[in-house]
């Protein structure tokens, strides 16, 4: 087991906004069960705002940390302040990663950045 | 609740008796067994005496033990040393597909010094069968290693079939017994194996301890070269605690075997039994009766591993998993993919090895902590999710 | 007048404070380094801590640190896997006559592979000379494997002027120090080897523990395979009381190097002294004055070594010889015959090394016995009546 | 240093019979420094019998309990009788010797021997 900061630990252990939003403006899969790791995010969109987001995920303890980083990190930004969120920003934002957790801060990330993509595709197709 | 500590696979604690025993070795007797003089007699005799006592462990003479660091050493000597010696006669080897690592990298490397190695696949259970065996032995196939019981899912293999089918071919039967070792009764006569690892630090010995047993007549090369200690088949100066610690630890496993894993087994089964009832959408890994005493291995649906691990050590249970992420190396468990099981249930496997201070007492607290965090994981597992919608 | 131990050339007693320092690891925290949860991480702190000041000991960084189970084991590391992973730039080795075992025996294994293996002669201190060792490189050489100190005749080689000539012709130089750690002070930058064996047990630190130094860079095949402990380097459940009393020694050896050398040499020299004006007839073997603090190798006119041994026992001294009739394999010392001491000599030399309890009060006494016992053993040796008709 | 019997460590700390008798009836050496040992008997022979035989011996532990336990068995003894005596009697009065010592026993009876077979020859030619 990986020796994680208080941070990461804090967000394991007490993860914000897990969930599924039902009737998501976006939702953004990554990874798969066979390498370890599998995340869902959910947004809700207004006014070019993400007014929720929530996540699922199944992995270790640093990936279930990061996603409820990245969710808390992306609440409330604007979408395109939310897509320059790299994973770099979550790993340093969560008092950094141990060196082979770092490809989890990357699925998170990759995560949000899906849901979001998801909702413009989406809107465009409706514009 | 005090700490609850079921994982045991790779240490167990001294027992107090082993080390009281092996203390005055290390200021009082500190002198060296080969020098000529009184300081080393002392130390000698610990030497024989121990010796003995592993022998009478294992059903063999004393002087086909030899006293190596760990079980990775004996393996190590076990495996080149046979491949070495038998390298005229034959370079193939034979082993199985859930052997340690310490078997199957000395493996890998005589592979690219030119020998064969066949690796017997196992079926769910984690068994060898003895007829796959039979059909991969060659006129050119000098060793067969096969491990007496799976550290990780527990499952005893068929090892007295197996060493005749050696035997009647005229091949050498190695067998690591690193996890069997103070949980099975074993006696390399009935066994029939040739060589066998065992380390002390699994069965309430000390870490630094380990033999390979030689039976009288088979060839084998030194691994450490050197000095004549271990009548030159393992040269550096007799660690002379260490192997009074394993002599010690042995005589008490070997009288002590029935209790222990009478004790063992029954704390083992009721955790098994309440876990099953009290937890939806678990797995047993390995065989349900051949498999060691103190071994449980079951996979959690829909999670994983490190993160139950987690939860688990944050309540002061301390278990380990198959699943990637807990892995150093970051490779899920070769041993769980050989027998077939699916990796999202690799991913959410469990591993309890118990000790002696566990008690049927810590089984419902274990219990209720390993279903809270089940819960807990499963409320944010899409996998867990998606299987409420469809019910896949 | 208590027993009087001066042989410590292969075991020191444990420090009481090392011991103190080894003791909560049997039991208390005796998890595995390398589990996940809590119960691993005290001992994997041990293991960081205890790599340090082994580093620090011989100034190297702890990372260029392999923790092994004695320097027999690290020596046949060194050779065979410095041997296996430059086997392709060639399959030269050089070393020095007066090795030890666990350095000479690997390398004849390695002749039989086919390597080329150079044993440069030494003069009649025991010192190899830089020259031989320049003329003897060839593009085909890989490696150089010379001690730091001799553990019988205690010379100390010029193993900064020898690393440097193996350096100019880009070969790989190991020496091994498991005589001169703790004796002597090691920094492998201003020595500029790149690898070096030690073992604990020579400075007051545990049996069991030894370590092998090798520069970042310099590639090297495991000896020991299987898990990734020690990163791959050496496979086996950490023997972490041991590596923890190994480092507690180092820190130790490294604090008070000057204080027991000290120490060591005056009672040291107070014996040689009068040593020579008490008894005739007597030789001193190696260097006068490259040799190490705590040894001193003599010959004893006309008599032979187990006899003198023998009755020093009986008084409460103890030494070793290097007699054939001392060795358990029955053969005279490759050392005292390699820096050309006669048949006679060697059946006759006595070798003391010193441990920090021994003091010059104990001189006298020891001075005393053997005076006598070499005035009886001369009465009926044949050799010296002759002598005292002749002359010889 | 191998384990000796009692019998061994009393005759190697108490020699019997150490030295060399002058105008000896025979003389009589086996061995030399290189391999370890080396013995030399010398015996006063009267009446066919062994008066005296004394020894001096470098070499181990074992050699010299060898000599003088060969010693006392020869003294009193007739010329045939002491020629009798083999290698195994030795140890066996000895109460056995570690078998890396055996060699030693030899040693002593073949000095013993060559000793006689040295008065013997003498006396053939002063017949
Ligand atoms: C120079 C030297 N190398 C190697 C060794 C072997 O040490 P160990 O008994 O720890 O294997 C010794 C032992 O005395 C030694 O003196
Ligand atoms: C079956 C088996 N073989 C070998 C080993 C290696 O043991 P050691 O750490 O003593 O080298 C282990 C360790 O757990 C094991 O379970």
């Amino acid at each position: 087991m990986a020796q994680y900061s208080e941070k990461v630990m804090d967000h394991f252990s007490n993860p914000r906004n897990v969930g599924e939003i039902p009737d998501a403006d976006g939702v953004g899969e990554v990874g798969n069960p066979v390498c370890g790791d599998m995340m869902k995010f959910t947004i809700k969109v207004k006014d070019g705002i993400l007014e929720d987001v929530k996540f699922l995920t199944f992995g270790c303890g640093a990936a279930i940390a990061v996603s409820s980083m990245v969710s808390e990190m992306a609440k409330g930004k604007t979408l395109e302040e939310a897509l320059k969120i790299t994973n770099k920003d979550v790993a340093k934002e969560l008092d950094s990663l141990p060196k082979n957790k770092l490809h989890c801060s990357n699925l998170g990330a990759d995560a949000l950045h899906n849901a979001i993509n998801d909702y413009l595709q989406k809107n465009e197709k409706n514009n | 609740m005090n700490a609850v500590n079921l994982d045991n696979v790779a240490a167990t604690p001294v027992d107090p008796h082993v080390l009281e025993v092996m203390m005055p070795y290390f200021k009082d007797h500190y002198g060296n067994p080969s020098s000529g003089h009184e300081l080393g007699e002392k130390p000698a005799r610990a030497l024989v005496e121990a010796r003995e006592k592993v022998g009478d462990f294992i059903g063999s003479n004393p002087d086909e033990i030899t006293f190596t660091s760990c079980a990775s050493e004996s393996n190590n000597m076990a495996l080149k040393g046979i491949a070495a010696a038998y390298k005229k006669k034959g370079q193939h080897i034979i082993t199985s597909a859930i052997e340690h690592f310490s078997v199957l990298n000395p493996l890998r490397t005589l592979e690219k010094e030119g020998y064969q190695v066949t690796y017997l696949p196992v079926d769910h259970y984690g068994l060898v069968d003895p007829e796959q065996l039979r059909k991969a032995i060659s006129s050119d196939t000098v060793l067969v290693s096969i491990m007496t019981a799976n550290p990780e899912i527990g499952t005893i293999q068929p090892i007295k079939e197996l060493a005749e089918i050696a035997k009647e071919n005229g091949v050498v039967f190695h067998t690591d017994a690193t996890a069997a070792a103070g949980y099975l009764p074993l006696d390399v006569e009935k066994l029939k194996v040739d060589l066998l690892s065992l380390a002390g630090d699994q069965f309430y010995g000390p870490k630094g301890s380990g033999a390979l047993f030689v039976r009288q007549g088979t060839r084998i090369l030194p691994l450490i070269e050197g000095g004549i200690q271990e009548k030159g088949r393992r040269a550096g100066s007799e660690n002379v605690p260490a192997i009074v610690g394993l002599g010690e630890a042995a005589l008490l496993a070997g009288e002590r075997m029935e209790e222990r894993t009478k004790s063992l087994s029954s704390v083992r089964d009721s955790l098994r039994k309440q876990l099953f009832s009290g937890i939806t959408h678990l797995h047993l890994n390995g065989h349900p009766d051949k498999r060691l005493p103190h071994n449980l291995h079951i996979s959690v649906e829909f999670v994983e591993g490190e993160a139950l691990l987690m939860h688990l050590n944050n309540a002061g249970i301390y278990v380990s998993s198959g699943s990637t992420c807990t892995s150093q190396a970051l490779k899920s468990s070769h041993v769980l993919a050989a027998i077939g099981l699916s990796p999202e249930l690799a991913q959410g496997s469990l591993l309890f090895t118990l000790n002696l201070e566990n008690s049927v007492e810590e089984v419902s607290y274990i219990v209720e902590r390993l279903a809270e965090t089940a819960e807990k994981l499963r409320r944010m597992s899409p996998l867990y999710q998606k299987y409420l919608k469809e019910g896949s």
